[in-house]
C-alpha cells in the first residue's frame, strides 16, 4: 500500500516517519510538497512533526493554509487515513480537520521525556493493534501541546469517543503529574467522527524500533497498515497481541 | 496605513504565561499587581484605499492567520495612514 | 558613501578596531598605500585573535592532527574523520560566550545555529549536538537569568532545526560569574565523496549569496569603540545577533540539496566577520581573487556602507561559489526552498580582493599576503605567581558520615541532576538516538550503515586552574574513557579553548601548559585533533575565568550490539572496581564542594593506564555480560556508584578498602563495571591480560546503596538520595 | 488600575517571527501587506495612588522583567482607573 509523508518547510520528523513506513515496514512511501496539491495515490497520509514555518506565530498555523493542507482534508472527507503527529496533531488543529487548539504547556517550556498513554480505544485504524486500556510509553518533544477546547465541546467530543490517547502514570492512574503538559482532560491524542483522521502529541515513529530502546509506537503504524488491506469493522478482534507485530 | 492587532486568549482560556508573569512580578517587589494577561501584538503595514477596506482586510487577517478564534479573541487598531 | 561619512584612516583608527603592535604598518607596506576604510575594517577582522590564532597558532601546532582515520583535519569549516563503510563524520566546536553573556538567549541560539552551518557547509547532515557550559556561582548577579536564556536558546534553536541535543557538560565556579562559557558542539555525516571543501575554483566562476538579509548584527565589537560611531545615532550601533532557527533549517535543507547537483564548486557559511572571512578564507585556499558588488548584497536595513556589509555577523547566511553557466539550477533549488539567493561577484585570476559599491572601488587587496603577513605571536610566559600555594596540600578533612557527604554532594547543582536541562532540548528526534543524555557518552547510530558514533565532551577546570597541564591531559583522557563506557574506539576530537587575556603572561603560560596536556595525552591515546576553536578574553575587570579546555571527541562502535550504559540494569550483577586508587583529594569535588577548598594537586593522569582501561572497556563490551560501564570522575567512587542506582532504581552493596576517602578520590584511569555472574570470569582474565587492576566489589540488587568501609556500613535507600539528586538543580535555580 | 504593556524587538533587530508572518500572509491572498512587526503584549492590573506613581512603576516593570531592553523596546498605555 503507498504511504505519503507531507513535507513542509521546517517540518523535521518527515525522516523519520519515512524511515519506519519504508524501511521498517516496507511499504511504498512518498514524500509530498507542501505546494502539492496531489497525493500521489497515497492511502495513508502522515502530517509530520516539526516546526512548520518555525512555528512562529502559533504551532502549525502557516502550515495549515498550504495548498497541500487542502488535498489532505478531501482526502480524509473521501475516508482516506490521514494521521497527525506532534507538529501535525497542531497543523490539523489549525486546519479544521480536527476541534481543538493547542496552547503552550502549561510549565512554559519545552518538554522532551517519555509519558505513558491509556489506549482509549482499538476499534480505530490506528489503534486496532493495541487493547483497550493497554499503557504505552512514548516520547514527547513540543512546547506547544496544551490541548484546549471550551467545556461543552469537550463533553461532545468524550461522547463520541474522540479521545484515542490519554496521559497516564505508568500505572495507567489518571494523575496530574502525568499530563506533563497540562492537555484539558488529559488528551494526547483525538480522532474524528469517522475514525479515519487521528493526532497525537507523542511520537510513535520515535520507538518503532528495538534499537531506540521502545518499540510500543510500531504497532500504531502497523494497524493504518492492515486497516487498508483489511478494512475497518475487524479491527477490535484483530488487537490481540498488544503492542507486538 | 499602518495598524496594530491585539491577540489575547479569551478570558475562559486558561493563560499560565500572564500568570507566571504576575508571579515573577510579585517575586520581585511588584507586590501591587493582581493580574496579568499575556498577549501578542502585531503591527501591520499595507496598502488599502479607505479605511473600510482597511478595516475589512485587517479582520480577514484576523480570522485566516493571525489569531485562533477557538482560544483567542483580536481586536485591531488603525494607528495612520487611515484618514479616509 | 552612503549615510555616513568614512572616519580617515590612521594608525589611531587602526587601533581602535583591534589592530596592535605594528601590524598597522605592516598592512600599510603590504599594500604599498594607506588603507581604505574598509580595507582597514577587513584586515583588522581577518587580524583579530578570532580569525587569525594570532596568539594561540604558534602552541596549536604542537597537537597530533593526522591519523589513519583523518579525512580533514584543523583549517577547514569542521574536522572530518573516516567512520568507516564509505562514511565520514564532521564536527567541530565553538565558543559563544561573549554574546551570551551579553543576551543569553540570543547568544546561546545563536552559537548553536553557527556550529550546525559550520557542519553543513561541508556537506555532511547534522545529527547530533553537544552543549558544554559553565555559569558562575548559582547564587551571583544575573545567574539564574543566564542559566534560563542560555538553556532556552540552545533548545529552541536546535529543536526548531530538528537535530538532537544529546550530551554536554553544566559546570557552576565562581570565577565564571562575569563570563559564562557556552561552548556548543555538532556533529554531521556524509558518504566520504559528499564532502565538500570550502575551496574556491575556476576563474569566473559566479559567487551567490544565499539567506537572511544582511543587518548591522555583531558588527566586529571593536568598531563600536570607534569616535565616528559615537556621534551617530544610536540606531547606527551594532545590534545583538538574532538566531533565525527556521531559515537554518530550510539552509540546511536547501544547501544539501544543491551540494547533491555539481554545480556548487565552494560553500561556506558567513561566520565570525560575515562575508569577509566567507569569501577571503574561500579564495586563500584556492589561490584566486575575487571581486563583489556590494550593491547587489540583500540588506535588512537600507543604508549599510561597505565597511558594515563586509563586517556584519548577521545569521543564517552563505556564500556559494557556483559552476559557470549552473547558476539557474542553484537559484531553483534555494527559491524553492523560498530562500533569498542572488550573485553578488566572481571568481578572479590573481589573487585579488576587488570590492565594488555604488560604482565605486572601496578595497583592492592581494589576498595571500594577508594569510602569509598574517601576525602571529609568542606571547609572553609566567608561572603564576600564586602556584605554589595553590598546589599546597589541603590535607584530608574528617570524613565522620560519608554517605551523608554523599548526599551533600548529590544536592549540588553542579553533580546533580541535569534533567532540568535536557528535557528542554529534544534528544530524540531522527530516531537516531541510542544513548541520550545521562550516560557516560552518548550514542547515534548512523542509518544505512553498522555503525554507531558515541559523543562526549570533557573537561575539570578545577585541575586546569590548579595543574594546566594535567588537567589538559586529563581532559582528553576522561573523554576517551567515557566512550571506551560505550564501547567506542576514539577517532578524533575537537576542542574549543577558553581562557582569560593571552597577553597576561600567567594566562599564557596556563594555555601553553595545556594545550602541550591535551597533546601529550592525544598522542599518548592516538586521538588525532581535527578542529578546534580558541576563545581568549574571556575575563571581567581582570578577574579571569577559570582555564577551560573543553574536549569534545568521537568515537565509533561498530555493529549496533547491546552497549553497556552508566547505570545498573540486573540484580545479581557483580561490580568490578577497575583501576588503581592512590587517595587523591587535590581538586576533588569533595573538597571543592563540601570543604570550600580549591588546592592540591589534582590527580596524576597516568596514559599508559588510559590506554590500557579503554581498550579493556572494548574489549569487554564486545564479549557479552557487561550491563554496566560508568566512569569515575567529579565525585569520586561514590558518587559514580550513587549515579549507577538511579537510571532502574537498582541499589547495590560494595565493600571498599582504604581510608574513607577512598570514597570521594578522584584518582583517574578508574571505571566501575556490572557483569552477569557468568561473565565474571571471563572478565578477569582480560583484566589480568591487559595489565588492568580490578577489584571485585560486590553486587547489584535491593532498593538501598550500601558502601562497606572498614568496619563500618553506610547505608541509605536509593529513592532517598535520588531525590536528593533530582531536585539539586530546579531548587537551586528556583525553577 | 489596568494598563497594557506593548513589547517590540527594537527597529534594527532582526524580527524573524514578523517576516514570517508577513510571508505568511502574502502567500494566502494579502499582497498589501509590506511588513509585520511581532511582539508581546500585556494587560495589568494593579494598584497604585495616582498616575505618576503608576506610570513610573510600570516603567521599572518593564525595566525589571517584561522587556528585554537589550533586544527590544516597549511601551505603556494606561487604560483605566486612571483617574487622579
Ligand atoms: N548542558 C547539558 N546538555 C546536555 N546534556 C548534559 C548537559 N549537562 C550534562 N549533561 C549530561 O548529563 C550527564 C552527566 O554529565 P557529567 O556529570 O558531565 O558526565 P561525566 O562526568 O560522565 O562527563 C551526561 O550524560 C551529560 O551528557
Ligand atoms: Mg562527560
Amino acid at each position: 500500500m503507498k504511504c505519503g509523508v507531507v513535507v513542509f518547510p521546517g517540518s523535521n520528523c518527515d525522516h523519520d516517519v519515512y524511515h519506519v513506513l519504508g524501511h521498517v515496514l516496507g511499504h511504498e512511501t512518498s514524500l509530498l510538497w507542501h505546494q502539492d496539491t496531489d497525493l500521489q495515490g497515497c492511502e495513508l497520509v502522515v502530517v509530520p512533526g516539526g516546526f512548520s514555518y518555525g512555528d512562529y506565530l502559533r504551532a502549525g498555523s502557516m502550515a495549515a493554509l498550504s495548498p497541500i493542507v487542502g488535498a489532505v482534508r478531501e482526502h480524509a472527507d473521501r475516508g482516506g487515513l490521514v494521521l497527525g503527529i506532534c507538529n501535525g496533531f497542531q497543523i490539523l488543529l489549525e486546519g479544521g480537520l480536527l476541534p481543538g487548539a493547542m496552547r503552550q504547556n502549561h510549565n512554559l517550556r519545552f518538554l522532551c521525556q517519555d509519558v505513558y498513554l491509556r489506549v482509549e480505544r482499538n476499534d480505530l485504524p490506528f489503534t486496532r493493534r493495541y487493547d483497550v486500556g493497554q499503557i504505552l510509553r512514548m516520547p514527547i518533544a513540543h512546547a506547544e501541546g496544551c490541548y484546549q477546547n471550551d467545556e461543552d465541546a469537550l463533553d461532545a467530543l468524550e461522547a463520541r469517543g474522540g479521545v484515542a490517547f490519554r496521559y497516564v502514570d505508568a500505572d495507567g492512574q489518571d494523575a496530574d503529574a502525568a499530563n506533563v503538559n497540562g492537555s484539558a482532560r488529559a488528551i494526547a491524542g483525538l480522532c474524528n467522527e469517522a475514525g479515519n483522521v487521528m493526532a497525537m502529541m507523542p511520537h510513535p515513529e520515535r520507538c518503532a524500533e528495538e534499537l531506540m530502546g521502545n518499540v510500543d509506537g510500531l504497532a500504531l503504524f502497523a494497524g493504518a497498515l492492515d486497516a487498508v488491506t483489511e478494512p475497518l469493522g475487524r479491527g477490535a478482534t484483530a488487537a490481540a497481541g498488544g503492542a507486538t507485530v | 496605513m499602518k495598524a496594530r492587532v491585539t491577540v489575547y486568549p479569551r478570558a475562559q482560556v486558561l493563560d499560565p504565561q500572564g500568570r507566571a508573569i504576575a508571579q515573577a512580578l510579585g517575586r520581585v517587589g511588584f507586590d501591587e499587581v493582581t493580574e496579568v494577561r499575556a498577549g501578542k501584538s502585531f503591527e501591520i503595514e499595507f496598502e488599502a484605499d479607505d479605511r473600510a477596506e482597511a478595516e475589512a482586510r485587517l479582520e480577514q487577517m484576523c480570522e485566516t492567520l493571525l489569531a485562533n478564534t477557538v482560544v483567542e479573541d483580536y481586536s485591531v487598531t488603525l494607528l495612520e495612514g487611515a484618514t479616509a | 558613501m552612503s549615510a555616513l561619512a568614512e572616519p580617515s584612516v590612521d594608525g589611531a583608527l587602526a587601533s581602535e578596531l583591534g589592530l596592535e603592535g605594528d601590524e598597522y604598518e605592516t598592512l600599510v607596506s603590504l599594500l604599498g598605500r594607506d588603507p581604505s576604510y574598509t580595507e582597514l575594517g577587513i584586515v583588522s577582522a581577518l587580524w583579530s585573535e578570532h580569525c587569525s590564532y594570532k596568539s594561540s597558532k604558534v602552541y596549536l601546532k604542537e597537537f597530533p592532527t593526522e591519523g589513519p582515520t583523518v579525512v580533514e583535519g584543523p583549517g577547514e569549516n569542521a574536522g572530518v574523520v573516516d567512520i568507516g563503510y564509505g562514511w565520514v563524520a564532521a564536527f567541530k566546536m565553538e565558543s559563544h560566550n561573549h554574546p551570551s553573556f551579553i543576551e543569553p538567549y540570543q547568544g546561546a541560539a545563536t552559537g548553536v545555529g553557527g556550529i550546525l552551518r559550520d557542519v553543513f557547509t561541508m556537506g555532511a547532515r547534522p545529527i547530533a549536538c553537544l552543549d558544554s557550559l559553565r555559569f558562575g556561582d548559582i547564587n551571583a548577579p544575573r545567574m539564574r537569568h543566564l542559566v534560563d536564556g542560555v538553556v532556552r536558546g540552545i533548545g529552541d534553536y536546535g529543536n526548531c532545526v530538528g537535530i538532537p541535543t544529546v550530551g554536554g557538560e553544566t559546570g557552576f565556579h565562581s570565577s565564571y560569574n562575569g563570563n559564562i562559557l557556552v561552548n556548543a558542539f555538532a556533529l554531521g555525516v556524509a558518504r566520504r565523496e559528499g564532502i565538500f571543501l570550502a575551496k574556491a575554483e575556476g576563474v569566473g566562476n559566479p559567487i551567490l549569496y544565499v539567506g537572511s538579509r544582511t543587518g548591522r548584527d555583531g558588527i566586529h565589537g571593536a568598531t563600536m569603540a570607534s569616535e565616528s560611531f559615537d556621534d551617530q545615532s544610536e540606531a547606527k550601533r551594532p545590534t545583538v545577533q538574532v538566531g533565525d532557527p527556521f531559515t537554518e533549517k530550510v539552509l540546511l535543507e536547501a544547501c544539501l540539496e544543491a551540494m547533491k547537483t555539481d554545480c556548487v564548486v565552494a560553500i561556506q557559511d558567513m561566520g565570525a566577520a560575515g562575508l569577509t572571512s566567507s569569501c577571503f578564507e574561500m579564495a586563500a585556499r584556492g589561490g584566486l581573487g575575487f571581486r563583489l558588488d556590494l550593491s547587489h548584497v540583500p540588506l535588512r536595513e537600507p543604508d549599510l556602507n561597505p565597511f558594515e556589509i563586509m563586517l556584519s555577523e548577521s545569521q543564517e547566511r552563505m556564500v556559494v561559489m557556483a559552476r559557470r553557466g549552473r547558476e539557474d539550477e542553484l537559484e531553483r533549488i534555494f527559491r524553492r526552498w523560498e530562500l533569498e539567493v542572488v550573485p553578488i561577484g566572481e571568481l578572479t585570476e590573481g589573487g585579488v580582493a576587488e570590492l565594488d559599491f555604488g560604482g565605486r572601488r572601496v578595497a583592492q587587496i592581494p589576498i595571500a599576503p594577508l594569510t602569509s603577513e598574517a601576525p602571529e605571536y609568542t606571547r609572553p610566559v609566567e608561572v603564576p605567581s600564586s602556584l605554589p600555594a595553590r598546589q599546597a596540600d589541603p590535607g584530608v578533612p574528617e570524613i565522620a558520615d560519608p554517605m551523608g557527604d554523599l548526599q551533600r554532594l548529590l544536592g549540588t547543582p553542579e553533580l546533580g541532576d541535569k534533567g532540568w536541562i535536557v528535557r528542554q532540548y529534544d534528544h530524540t528526534v531522527r530516531t537516531n538516538t541510542v544513548i541520550g543524555p545521562g550516560g557516560d557518552a552518548a550514542l547515534m547510530r548512523v542509518k544505512d550503515t553498522p555503525v554507531s558514533l558515541a559523543l562526549t565532551s570533557d573537561v575539570n577546570p578545577s585541575y586546569c586552574f590548579l595543574d594546566p597541564r594535567t588537567g589538559g591531559a586529563q581532559a582528553v583522557a576522561e573523554a576517551a574513557r567515557n566512550l571506551a563506557c560505550v564501547g567506542a574506539r576514539p577517532v578524533g576530537l575537537t576542542d574549543c579553548l577558553n581562557f582569560a587575556s593571552p597577553e597576561n603572561p600567567e594566562i599564557a603560560w596556563q594555555f601553553r601548559e595545556c594545550v602541550r596536556g591535551m597533546a601529550e595525552a592525544c598522542e599518548a591515546l592516538g586521538v588525532p585533533v581535527v578542529s578546534g576553536n580558541v576563545s581568549f578574553y574571556n575575563e571581567t575587570e581582570g578577574s579571569p575565568v577559570h582555564p577551560t579546555p573543553t574536549v569534545a571527541m568521537v568515537g565509533v562502535v561498530e555493529g549496533v550490539a547491546d552497549s553497556p550504559v552508566s547505570w545498573f540494569r540486573a540484580e545479581g550483577d557483580r561490580i568490578l572496581l577497575l583501576g588503581r586508587d592512590s587517595a587523591e583529594l587535590g581538586g576533588s569535588a569533595f573538597l571543592r564542594l563540601l570543604h570550600d577548598c580549591e588546592q592540591g594537586r589534582p590527580p596524576a593522569v597516568d596514559l599508559d593506564a588510559e590506554a590500557r582501561l579503554g581498550a579493556l572497556l572494548r574489549r569487554l563490551a564486545l564479549t557479552g555480560g557487561l550491563h554496566t560501564a560508568h566512569d569515575i570522575s567529579n565525585g569520586g567512587l561514590a558518587v559514580a556508584l550513587a549515579e549507577a542506582t538511579f537510571g532502574r532504581d537498582l541499589g547495590a552493596r560494595v565493600r571498599i578498602e582504604g581510608a574513607p576517602a577512598a570514597l570521594f578520590s578522584e584518582s583517574q584511569a578508574r571505571a566501575i563495571v556490572a557483569i552477569a555472574p557468568d561473565s565474571v570470569n571471563e572478565a578477569l582474565a582480560a583484566t589480568t591480560e591487559l595489565g588492568v587492576p580490578v577489584a571485585e566489589i560486590g553486587e547489584v540488587g535491593g532498593t538501598d546503596l550500601a558502601i562497606i568501609n572498614g568496619g563500618d556500613a553506610a547505608v541509605c535507600g536509593v529513592a532517598d538520595i535520588k531525590q536528593t539528586w533530582l531536585e539539586a538543580l530546579p531548587s537551586a535555580l528556583d525553577m
